[in-house]
């Protein structure tokens, strides 16, 4: 325990917040909004990485050099999600997921 | 006399032992300590203004050749009541929200504003041992608060619900992000020769070592251009360009006293971290002596050198346009400050590992130079370029604008 | 390390008080008399149309992007520039490499001329 | 209860409280904002798990960066979405069901392994130092890190190929 805070509270956390973003990427229509939720799914998982970087092997370094990683790719996600919903906006003029079923034939 | 020596570490001592001896439990004693503290510090920021925009209008007015504030009507002798005239004004003036704005982010935009600005003062230095708390993450935590004030910016663009102020929050954070990565890339050329994100290493290291403004003159002139327009200086100034876009994105405020307020505090910080980054902070002759000298002279004359150089920039140079600004940060600054990166990583590693502080600063002073002569000639190359360009584009218009008359 | 964040934390807490403060105060002293069309949105007298909407460029979005990739980069150097004093020649050399690849997808960008912004 | 438990419930309750408004809220500016704020409160985590560099980079990548960017993609593309329909799809309720389940089975999970048996050792003065050191370190994270630069540059100009307007 780390002040007195055991691990599993951590652990709790991340995974609500994951369910949360899970929650997000399911239910709303906008894609923005199913974005917004990724990324606090990424967000969970980073908590999980550095709560067991702090409570397993505070002397290495894995769990902070995957967090940074993970940070890499949200942020490219993001650059591409947004460039790709952007482009579909400016083509089609909608950034409701539902309406976008062009591939469905 | 002993007590005047250190006096801001005695008197943080002496309140400490005062509630000690008052019977409170440590925690107690701790907490208020820490509050007292944290409320001491976040009124300096708060107050300075005062002096500075003071200092500031007598500036102005030499600059501009014309009557100031001695002349005022209401500023009392030297203009010295002109500041406070202001406040009580802007305290006491109505406030009127747009009716359709988003009430509550209209409101606490402005309070974002101040909030940045005074946590940025949390890990400043302001003397030997006077900080507020040295992070281990010192530079990198004001670098990352610039994320806050971003977001107040588009907090008061779009709380506002109007369409100018919207469009100038996109274009002041253009400006605000676009300037980010200079200013960490010139930061980490710092922070990879002291090795540590903490701001009294960093001046600790400047005294081993020379002024970084004369170690690494490139460095400092990316850092110097890239803190403009945080508090909107020209010639980087479209954050907030008065007689262009009113008042930018808070221009739906009809009291824009914080985000001035929070602007002027943007303004002593940076030219504080510019101080304590590049010119050895509050470091000088006869500090180990007497401390205190540290923080009212020492520190406060360089901050007020950088300030009147900002200020000196600000009321000469004319205003770019927005993309202007952002030709100049990403086609010229970026590439550079990431030159600069290279050029000093080579030259520090470069040198024998027993080299003493001196021969490294000879060294950085020498990749600078080369930095130099390879700069210019590539500047003035595209200069003259751009001008031949110029040239034909006239050619060619005049004689069809001849026809036209 | 609390403890030198417990300094920031009240630093917070004293921030948010006083910037709170100010205008909450200002309340009570200030006239009100807001007629309707004090409260319309305008900027010079010009009101402004419908809704709040402009053709905003996409062209600041992509700036935006570009800015977001070269802030992961920075943080992906911080912790080596941290390091760079006890690190040998070669780490310097690697992040040379890591830089170029920045540099020349800037570069690249400026030639296809994405970075006019305007 | 300790002081830094109390912390660390407000900082989670910070987290999740914003997250649910993220996924919640009409407004998609609000629902950003607090999107924001959530990633303050997980700043808030970090500083309570002793990776302040890590508090920093949540605050300087996720603040400054993407929600930056997220916020100019709504007000880019604010006036398709029609403000009077519900902000979720026909599949909502069967979402949150999953979700909750999944949300349950997690918690269960966690509540029933024994995870440390030792208390944790101290983190390093020089813990970020070491990041850096094993970052650019053959044996350590090289690969990764010089993938990342090319990933970077593989974004940098796709992303902005698809998104410019030509």
């Amino acid at each position: 325990m780390v002040y007195g805070i055991p691990l599993e509270w951590y652990l709790i956390v991340a995974a609500a917040l994951f369910c949360i973003g899970g929650y997000g990427v399911l239910a709303r229509r906008s894609a923005v909004a199913t974005l917004m939720g990724v990324e606090l799914m990424l967000n969970a998982i980073n908590i999980n990485l550095v709560a067991f970087w702090r409570y397993l092997e505070p002397p290495g370094t894995t769990g902070q050099a995957f967090a940074l990683f993970v940070y890499a790719v949200a942020a490219a996600e993001a650059a591409v999600g947004l460039a790709l919903i952007i482009a579909v906006w400016r083509t089609h003029n909608t950034v409701v997921l539902k309406d976008l079923d062009m591939l469905q034939g | 006399m002993e007590f005047l020596k250190d006096l801001i570490i005695n008197i943080g001592q002496w309140f400490v032992a005062l509630l000690a001896d008052a019977g409170l439990p440590d925690i107690w004693v701790q907490v208020i300590t820490l509050g007292v503290g944290a409320f001491t510090l976040a009124l300096v920021p708060l107050a300075t203004p005062f002096l500075l925009i003071l200092y500031e209008r007598k500036v102005v007015a030499r600059i501009a050749d014309r009557l100031g504030l001695n002349n005022s009507a209401y500023g009392g002798p030297y203009g010295l009541l002109q500041v406070p005239d202001d406040a009580i004004k802007m305290f006491t003036k109505e406030d009127s929200v747009p009716a359709t704005a988003d009430r509550w982010v209209f409101n606490s935009a402005p309070v974002v504003c101040v909030t940045v600005a005074v946590l940025i003062w949390g890990v400043i230095p302001l003397g030997p041992g006077v900080i507020g708390s040295d992070l281990s993450i010192g530079i990198f935590y004001i670098l990352s608060l610039g994320a806050g004030s971003v977001v107040a910016v588009l907090m008061a663009g779009w709380g506002s619900n109007n369409e100018y102020s919207l469009a100038a929050a996109l274009c002041g954070v253009a400006t605000l992000i676009s300037r980010e990565i200079p200013l960490v890339l010139s930061v980490m050329a710092v922070v990879m020769v002291v090795g540590s994100f903490s701001m009294p290493d960093i001046i600790a290291a400047q005294d081993q070592y020379a002024w970084f403004l004369f170690a690494m003159p490139w460095t400092a002139l990316i850092f110097l251009a890239s803190i403009l327009s945080e508090p909107g200086r020209r010639p980087f100034e479209t954050v907030k360009a008065d007689s262009e876009v009113v008042a930018g994105y808070f221009t739906a405020y009809s009291k824009f006293g914080m985000f001035y307020l929070a602007e002027f505090m943007n303004q002593l910080a940076m030219s504080i971290l510019f101080a304590t980054l590049f010119l050895g902070g509050w470091r000088g002759p006869f500090v180990e002596q007497i401390p205190i000298l540290g923080t009212v002279l020492w520190l406060a004359i360089k901050t007020l050198f950088v300030m009147s150089v900002i200020q000196l920039l600000h009321y000469s140079l004319p205003r770019l346009r927005t993309d202007q600004i952002l030709a100049v940060t990403w086609k010229f600054l970026t590439p550079l400050a990431l030159v600069n990166i290279c050029v000093l990583a080579l030259a520090g590693k470069t040198l024998p590992p027993n080299a003493g502080p001196w021969t490294r600063t000879l060294a950085f002073l020498a990749a600078n130079i080369g930095m130099t002569l390879v700069v210019l000639p590539i500047l003035a190359a595209r200069d003259r370029a751009a001008r031949r360009r110029q040239e034909q584009i006239r050619r060619a218009a005049q004689p069809s604008s001849r026809k036209h008359k | 390390m609390l403890n030198q964040f417990a300094f920031i934390g009240f630093l917070l807490i004293v921030a948010l008080i006083l910037g709170a403060a100010t205008p909450i105060l200002a309340r009570l002293v200030r006239p009100q008399k807001a007629i309707p069309r004090k409260l319309e949105m305008d900027e010079c007298d010009m009101r402004t149309h419908g809704e709040t909407w402009v053709e905003f460029k996409a062209q600041y979005y992509t700036l935006v992007i570009v800015f977001l990739l070269f802030d992961v980069a920075a943080v992906f150097l911080l912790p080596w520039a941290l390091a760079y004093n006890t690190l040998e020649l070669y780490t310097a050399i690697e992040v040379i490499a890591f830089i170029l690849m920045l540099l020349g997808g800037l570069v690249y960008l400026w030639r296809k001329g994405a970075l006019e912004w305007l | 209860m300790t002081l830094q438990q109390i912390l660390f419930l407000i900082f989670s309750a910070i987290t999740l409280i914003a997250a649910l408004m993220v996924v919640t809220r009409r407004n998609l500016c609000h629902a950003a904002l607090f999107m924001v704020l959530s990633f303050f409160g997980v700043a808030g985590l970090y500083v309570l798990l002793e990776a302040p560099f890590l508090a920093g980079v949540q605050v300087f990548i996720y603040v400054g960066g993407i929600s930056t960017l997220i916020i100019f993609a709504i007000v880019l593309t604010r006036d398709v979405v029609d403000p009077t329909l519900p902000p979720h799809n026909r599949q909502w309720i069967a979402g949150a069901l999953v979700m909750a389940l999944l949300c349950s089975v997690l918690i269960w999970t966690v509540l029933g392994y024994q995870w440390t048996t030792t208390t944790p050792g101290q983190v390093p003065a020089d813990s970020i130092a070491r990041l850096g050191t094993i970052l650019v370190d053959p044996e350590g994270f090289l690969l990764p890190f010089e993938v990342t630069s090319v990933l970077l540059f593989a974004v940098l100009i796709g992303a902005i190929t698809i998104a410019r307007e030509r």
